[in-house]
């Protein structure tokens, strides 16, 4: 981890209010621009949480590695959420005022980010973020356009399920969450897109974690005889309610998101309760160059292919935009120069881009395109953006992408 | 740098005024209250909810601590009577009702999606002058407790709390009513973790059920026992502690490089865990000494 | 009706769950005097070590065995190590220390076996229906591990010598140690039934969900609610408080909804008490 | 008559602890219980002042039929016990134990104290000077500043007597006052309770000690086994074969 031990000791004597070093220590190196990779290490975000830190890492050394952006190099510092608003405020005031970081880069939770936006925002630096809530597109939180969401909101992950149950040909669905901001954002963005198509939810149950049991959540939703179940739902819980679903001999299909239709789902429930289940995920962008380079780099850093976490490749192009953005700021650009930058060399409308030193080149010739690993990353005005989904059908065992969808 | 340390300040605090809260209730009166972050969750939501409507600061604070009163008078009514023990448990049950009510209550509390943008206090201000402000603030409302704390003790209603807590049958055979004073405690120290919460509202803003967990409870169970039980420095110093516990991990992993970001969770709950054996094992008179002689 | 039978038939399977948990609990109260909030890691504990036997072994009963053992050690463990010195001090003191016991329990776990879930992998069976309601063979399974710990329990209590010095212990601390009771082997023997109680617990509910470094805290409430609900100190009343306990969170869910099921629990505690606060079958007591 | 219970019977289980007593203590009386370990005394009490509800019988005090009243009611109306082992308030000053006792303090009220302390200052000055009068009276005055942890078990039951009077009491049950008192403390305690049934306070005396019990009361019950098997002058009492076999039989085994 590229931590400057320097920096440490004095935040660690920062803690135990001896600021004993003056505060030149702190002041910014002419050459650097500083960014602090916040992410849920620990916590209920801690599956994807290291991996997402080190995408961060990796890609910033990519980034220094060919010659830096805008002439700076990068340097991370790294924190933990646990998760959890508060700690997370605190790391990012860590962040900002101890390490002067310029740009926040990974917060997971929508909790998390809707706590530490506003802190970004008062010390004008850039926050990208992986979190699910339509609040954090509009004022106050994106009051300043400092924030970028590199997931797709809730309410589109809704739509992508209300598009595939219909694609898919069912008409009677049912709707299972868990009691929080992103459980309950899936199923209500299903909710209101299936009405939109005229459709009707037969019955939307609504569950606390941390049961012994989740049988009874199950009898009121198949009481309504759906022919599909759309969750909102973790993996533990998922793990739970299939086998308890599994057992009571019940024949209807689930569409569940990825993060908790996975592999180890899979492994823990084995083949024959998974066998056509739907997993819905915003897709990474599989058969670009950049998610290549990406998966090379997870592979390397994590052990696993770089599928296994869609947030990992989120990260990487986040420090891929920033240096781009950086680059085509120009030298010594301030935050807000930089923050102009974004849509620029991101959205449509110049030649497209796979790398960050593909992009370093193609600048010099006119605008350019990013298409990143975890999406073709295109910001609209509240700079979200607007990923394609894909469609897996667990088969004897192995998740196999049917199709993508567009919404 | 200097702001960090301002918002290290402003969370011990918050936790400080809890802790006062706390210490009357357990220190000074012996109640066993497992679920202080119960009135804290409800001072934090009474303020969150009226601030977002357009309500002053200056109306938020009271409310929240009304409203924190209003709910520890019920629950001590019903509970009080009950064995020590006990009143524990149902104390810890309540705190994870209300957790519940704010979990389900959309209509009220937005639900699990919690109340985002609750307005900041000062917002006049900006960076530094404002988090400073907020810090005078809490130093002023941590004085007021403290001073309140001082009169009640040095008061023969102060006395009376001591006696029940050091013999609570020998203050029956008085004819004196125990329950009577233990619901006041409960609702002073319920007054504290309100305004606490509102406080804590105010500053992060943005709440949600998921913030107000048991955990909370056992921090600040934590930081009186490890800094002296009926104490006020106790409470302060006990608050200091658990700050430095649990920031001081994010500095502590660059010390252990062999620990793991996610082993440091575990690192980070087995230091707690084995700081309540210790100090209940080696230490009950926490750090600030005996309660014997204030 | 038959929605509310087979509501009710899920409330039993996570009633006996919660109430040998609730067992757990209610045995170190009813002896060691004090609310064990270990309870809950140490049936965590119980749940990894089944776990590793079942894989080390290839047999769940052996397993099973392993995670008995495992639970009863650092039920020992923590009474040589902590509360055997807080004998002479306050519940609150001991309390205190057994959150900092699970804590560590917990911490030790999360490092060993990191924060991802783990299962049990045994097969799944379709239902058999009786009158038209769903029985699920796993469980009877279940209910069969669970009704065996409790004879056990019981036989243990009623028929060997070191229960009944266990009981006079219960009854009356001073009067057992006039008689010669000796106080040392029946605490090591009450640690090491509660903490074996525990792990059983502690193995079913990892059977019944996954296993993870949180699942048994995540009980301790609804335990502690039934262990008080059954009149603390009191075996029969733990099992029976927990039993009901859960039957009325799941029968109530048409009504109540599945978020303020969980608060219900809190609510049925509440009345009893007002009613008998001395719980289900407790014991009057008193004054001493 | 000030105290009558009449007929209190508890049992637990089959055993009945209390079976059907009646007995009665005059205003000013001196009226001694004895009995084996476990012949239920202490019960006796408890039922007396509350702390257990009695299964059937009536409490009966200045002709106030205080049956359905709480502990703490029937402490109000004037009947104030001690314990068989002391509970003074530990970390208090053996001052404020006493100050503690004191009845209808305004300044135990929340509200006064932020918004009366004037008039708390004045109460608390009478109060405790009335505790200072009645430590001098138990001979406490040179550890008036000590907590009363610290004491030893002889001035913690005179202590307990203390906050007994500093309540008002009309009537004072005292639980083996004279357990763990050395011989020239318990002249001490005797003498001081004769004293204070001069001035008009009854007493109902629980005791072990029989000597020191039978030079101070003058009516003497005797239980065993939950009943009450003999009462009178204690002279009388003690010479009855019943009494000596019961009681005097069982303590000589």
């Amino acid at each position: 981890m590229s931590i400057d031990r320097r920096q440490t000791l004095a935040g660690l004597a920062g803690t135990l209010a001896l600021p004993l070093l003056g505060r030149s220590a702190f002041a910014q190196g002419a050459g650097t621009f500083r960014i602090g990779a916040l992410n849920p290490v620990t916590g209920s975000g801690s599956p994807y949480g290291t991996g997402m830190q080190k995408m961060i890492l990796a890609a910033a050394e990519m980034v220094n590695a060919a010659g830096g952006a805008g002439g700076r190099m990068f340097e991370v510092f790294a924190e933990d959420t646990q998760t959890n608003p508060q700690a997370a405020v605190l790391a990012a005031k860590k962040l900002i005022e101890i390490n002067k970081v310029q740009a926040i880069l990974g917060t997971w939770a929508s909790g998390v980010s809707l706590a530490v936006i506003p802190l970004t925002n008062d010390a004008g630096a850039i926050l990208m973020h992986t979190s699910g809530a339509p609040a954090l597109s509009v004022a106050p939180s994106n009051a300043k356009g400092l924030g970028y969401r590199f997931q797709a909101t809730n309410d589109r992950f809704g739509r992508a399920f209300a598009e595939i149950a219909q694609k898919e040909g069912f008409k009677r669905p049912a709707t299972m969450a868990f009691n929080n901001a992103s459980g309950i954002g899936n199923t209500e963005g299903f909710r209101k897109a299936w009405e939109a198509k005229g459709g009707k939810v037969l019955e939307a149950v609504v569950y606390e974690p941390n049961q012994p049991s989740y049988r009874a959540e199950l009898q009121k939703v198949l009481a309504a005889k759906p022919d599909v179940i759309v969750t909102g739902s973790y993996l533990a819980d998922t793990t739970i309610i299939l086998r308890e679903w599994f057992q009571t001999g019940d024949a209807t299909r689930w569409i569940i998101p990825g993060w908790a239709a996975n592999p180890d789902l899979v492994k823990a429930l084995g083949p024959d309760v998974t066998e056509g289940l739907f997993s819905v995920d915003s897709i990474s962008n599989e058969e670009a160059p950049s998610f290549q380079m990406y998966d090379a780099a997870y592979r390397k850093a994590v052990g696993q292919p770089g599928l296994s976490n869609v947030y990992g490749a989120m990260t990487w192009d986040m420090v891929v935009t920033l240096a781009l953005a950086m680059e085509a700021a120009g030298p010594g650009a301030d935050v807000a120069a930089i923050n102009a930058k974004m849509r620029d060399v991101a959205n449509p409308g110049g030649t497209k881009v796979y790398s960050f030193a593909e992009g370093k080149a193609a600048l010099k010739a006119g605008k350019i395109n990013y298409e990143g690993a975890s999406s073709i990353l295109d910001f609209d005005a509240a700079g979200d953006v607007t990923p394609d989904f894909g469609v897996s059908v667990i088969s004897k065992g192995k998740i196999e992408r049917r199709y993508v969808t567009k919404i | 740098m200097d702001a960090y340390l301002i918002a290290i300040a402003i969370v011990t605090g918050i936790y400080v005024l809890m802790a006062l809260g706390l210490n009357l209730q357990y220190g000074l009166t012996g109640l066993i209250n497992f679920g202080h972050v119960g009135f804290f969750c409800v001072g934090a939501y009474a303020a969150a909810i009226l601030a977002s409507r357009g309500w002053p600061a200056a109306a938020t604070f009271p409310i929240a601590a009304a409203v924190a009163v209003a709910a520890a008078w019920p629950l001590g009514l019903v509970s009080l009577r009950l064995r020590d023990d006990y009143f524990a448990i149902v104390s810890l049950g309540f705190s994870e009702v209300v957790r519940l009510v704010a979990t389900s209550e959309r209509w009220l509390t937005n639900g699990v999606q919690g109340i985002a943008g609750i307005p900041r206090l000062f917002a006049d201000l900006s960076g530094t002058t404002q988090a400073l402000a907020v810090l005078a603030l809490l130093l002023v409302l941590n004085g007021l407790a403290i001073l309140a704390m001082r009169r009640i003790v040095a008061s023969p209603f102060g006395r009376m709390i001591e006696a029940i807590r050091d013999n609570e049958e020998a203050v029956r055979a008085l004819g004196k009513d125990p329950a009577r004073f233990k619901i006041q405690v409960l609702m002073l120290g319920a007054a504290l973790a309100g305004v606490s919460g509102a406080v804590y509202a105010h500053y992060i803003g943005f709440i949600a059920p998921e913030q107000f967990v048991p955990l909370v409870t056992f921090q600040i169970w934590m930081a009186i026992v490890m800094g002296g039980v009926g104490r006020v420095s106790g409470a302060l110093v006990g608050s200091g502690l658990l700050m430095l516990f649990l920031e001081g991990s994010r500095f502590l992993r660059d010390l252990l490089p062999f620990v793991s970001e996610v082993e440091m969770a575990s690192v980070r709950i087995g230091v707690v865990g084995l700081a309540l054996i210790l100090f209940t094992l080696y230490r009950p008179q926490g750090l600030m000494g005996d309660f014997t002689r204030r | 009706m038959t929605d509310l039978l087979e509501l009710a038939i899920a409330g039993l399977m996570s009633g006996l769950v919660i109430g040998l948990a609730a067992l757990a609990v209610t045995l170190v109260f009813g002896i060691a005097r004090f609310a064990n909030a270990a309870t809950g890691d140490t049936m965590t504990l119980g749940a990894y070590a089944t776990l590793g036997g079942t894989a080390a072994t290839g047999s769940l009963i052996a397993g099973g065995a392993i995670g008995i053992l495992a639970g009863a050690a650092a039920g020992v463990i923590a009474y040589a190590t902590v509360f055997r010195k807080l004998e002479r001090r306050s519940p609150v003191a001991a309390l205190l220390a057994s959150i900092g016991v699970g804590f560590v329990i917990r911490a030790g776990l999360g490092l060993v076996y990191g924060h991802g879930q783990q299962v049990f992998q045994l097969p799944l069976v379709r239902p058999w229906r009786v009158w038209g309601i769903r029985i699920q063979p796993t469980d009877l399974e279940i209910a069969a591990a669970a009704l065996a710990t409790l004879a056990a329990v019981f036989l243990i209590l009623h028929a060997t010598p070191i229960g009944r010095q266990m009981r006079a212990v219960a009854d009356d601390p001073d009067l057992a140690r006039v008689s010669g009771i000796a106080p040392r082997r029946v605490m090591i023997a009450l640690w090491a039934l509660a903490g074996g109680v525990a792990a059983v617990a502690g193995c079913l509910l990892g059977i019944k969900t996954v296993v993870a470094p949180e699942m048994g805290w995540d009980m301790l409430l609804p335990a502690f609610a039934a262990a008080i609900l059954g009149g603390i100190g009191h075996p029969v009343g733990a099992v029976v408080a927990g039993v009901l306990l859960g039957i009325a969170q799941e029968t109530a869910t048409p009504w109540v909804g599945f978020t303020y099921k969980i608060a219900l629990s809190f609510a049925v505690l509440l009345l009893v008490l007002l009613v008998r606060p001395r719980g289900l079958f407790g014991r009057i007591e008193g004054v001493r | 008559m000030t105290l009558v219970l009449s007929g209190l019977t508890k049992a637990y289980g089959g055993l009945r602890v209390v079976d059907n007593v009646s007995l009665s203590v005059p205003s000013d009386g001196l009226v001694g219980v004895i009995g084996p370990n476990g012949a239920g005394k202490s019960t006796l009490f408890s039922l007396a002042t509350g702390f257990l509800a009695a299964d059937s019988g009536t409490v009966s005090f200045d002709g106030r039929d205080l049956t359905a009243v709480a502990a703490t009611g029937r402490a109000r109306a004037g009947m104030v016990r001690t314990f068989q082992v002391p509970r003074e308030f530990t970390h208090l000053t053996v001052r404020e134990n006493l100050m503690a006792a004191a009845p209808g303090q305004a300044g135990e009220g929340l509200l006064a104290v932020f918004f009366r302390p004037g008039a708390i200052a004045a109460e608390e000055r009478a109060i405790a000077a009335r505790a200072d009068e009645t430590l001098a009276f138990l001979r406490l005055d040179a550890v008036a500043a000590t907590p009363a942890g610290r004491l030893s078990g002889g001035q913690k039951k005179l202590l307990e007597l203390g906050r007994a009077l500093m309540t008002g009491a009309r009537l004072i049950l005292l639980d083996e006052p004279f357990a763990g008192v050395n011989p020239v403390l318990i002249e001490e305690l005797s003498a001081r309770i004769r004293d204070l049934a001069d001035r008009g306070v009854g007493f109902l005396i629980i005791e072990h000690d029989l000597r020191a019990l039978t030079r101070l009361v003058s009516t003497l019950h005797v239980m065993d086994r939950g009943r009450l098997i003999a009462s009178g002058a204690p002279a009388a009492v003690l010479a009855e074969p019943a009494v000596r076999d019961a009681y005097l039989g069982g303590a000589a085994a």
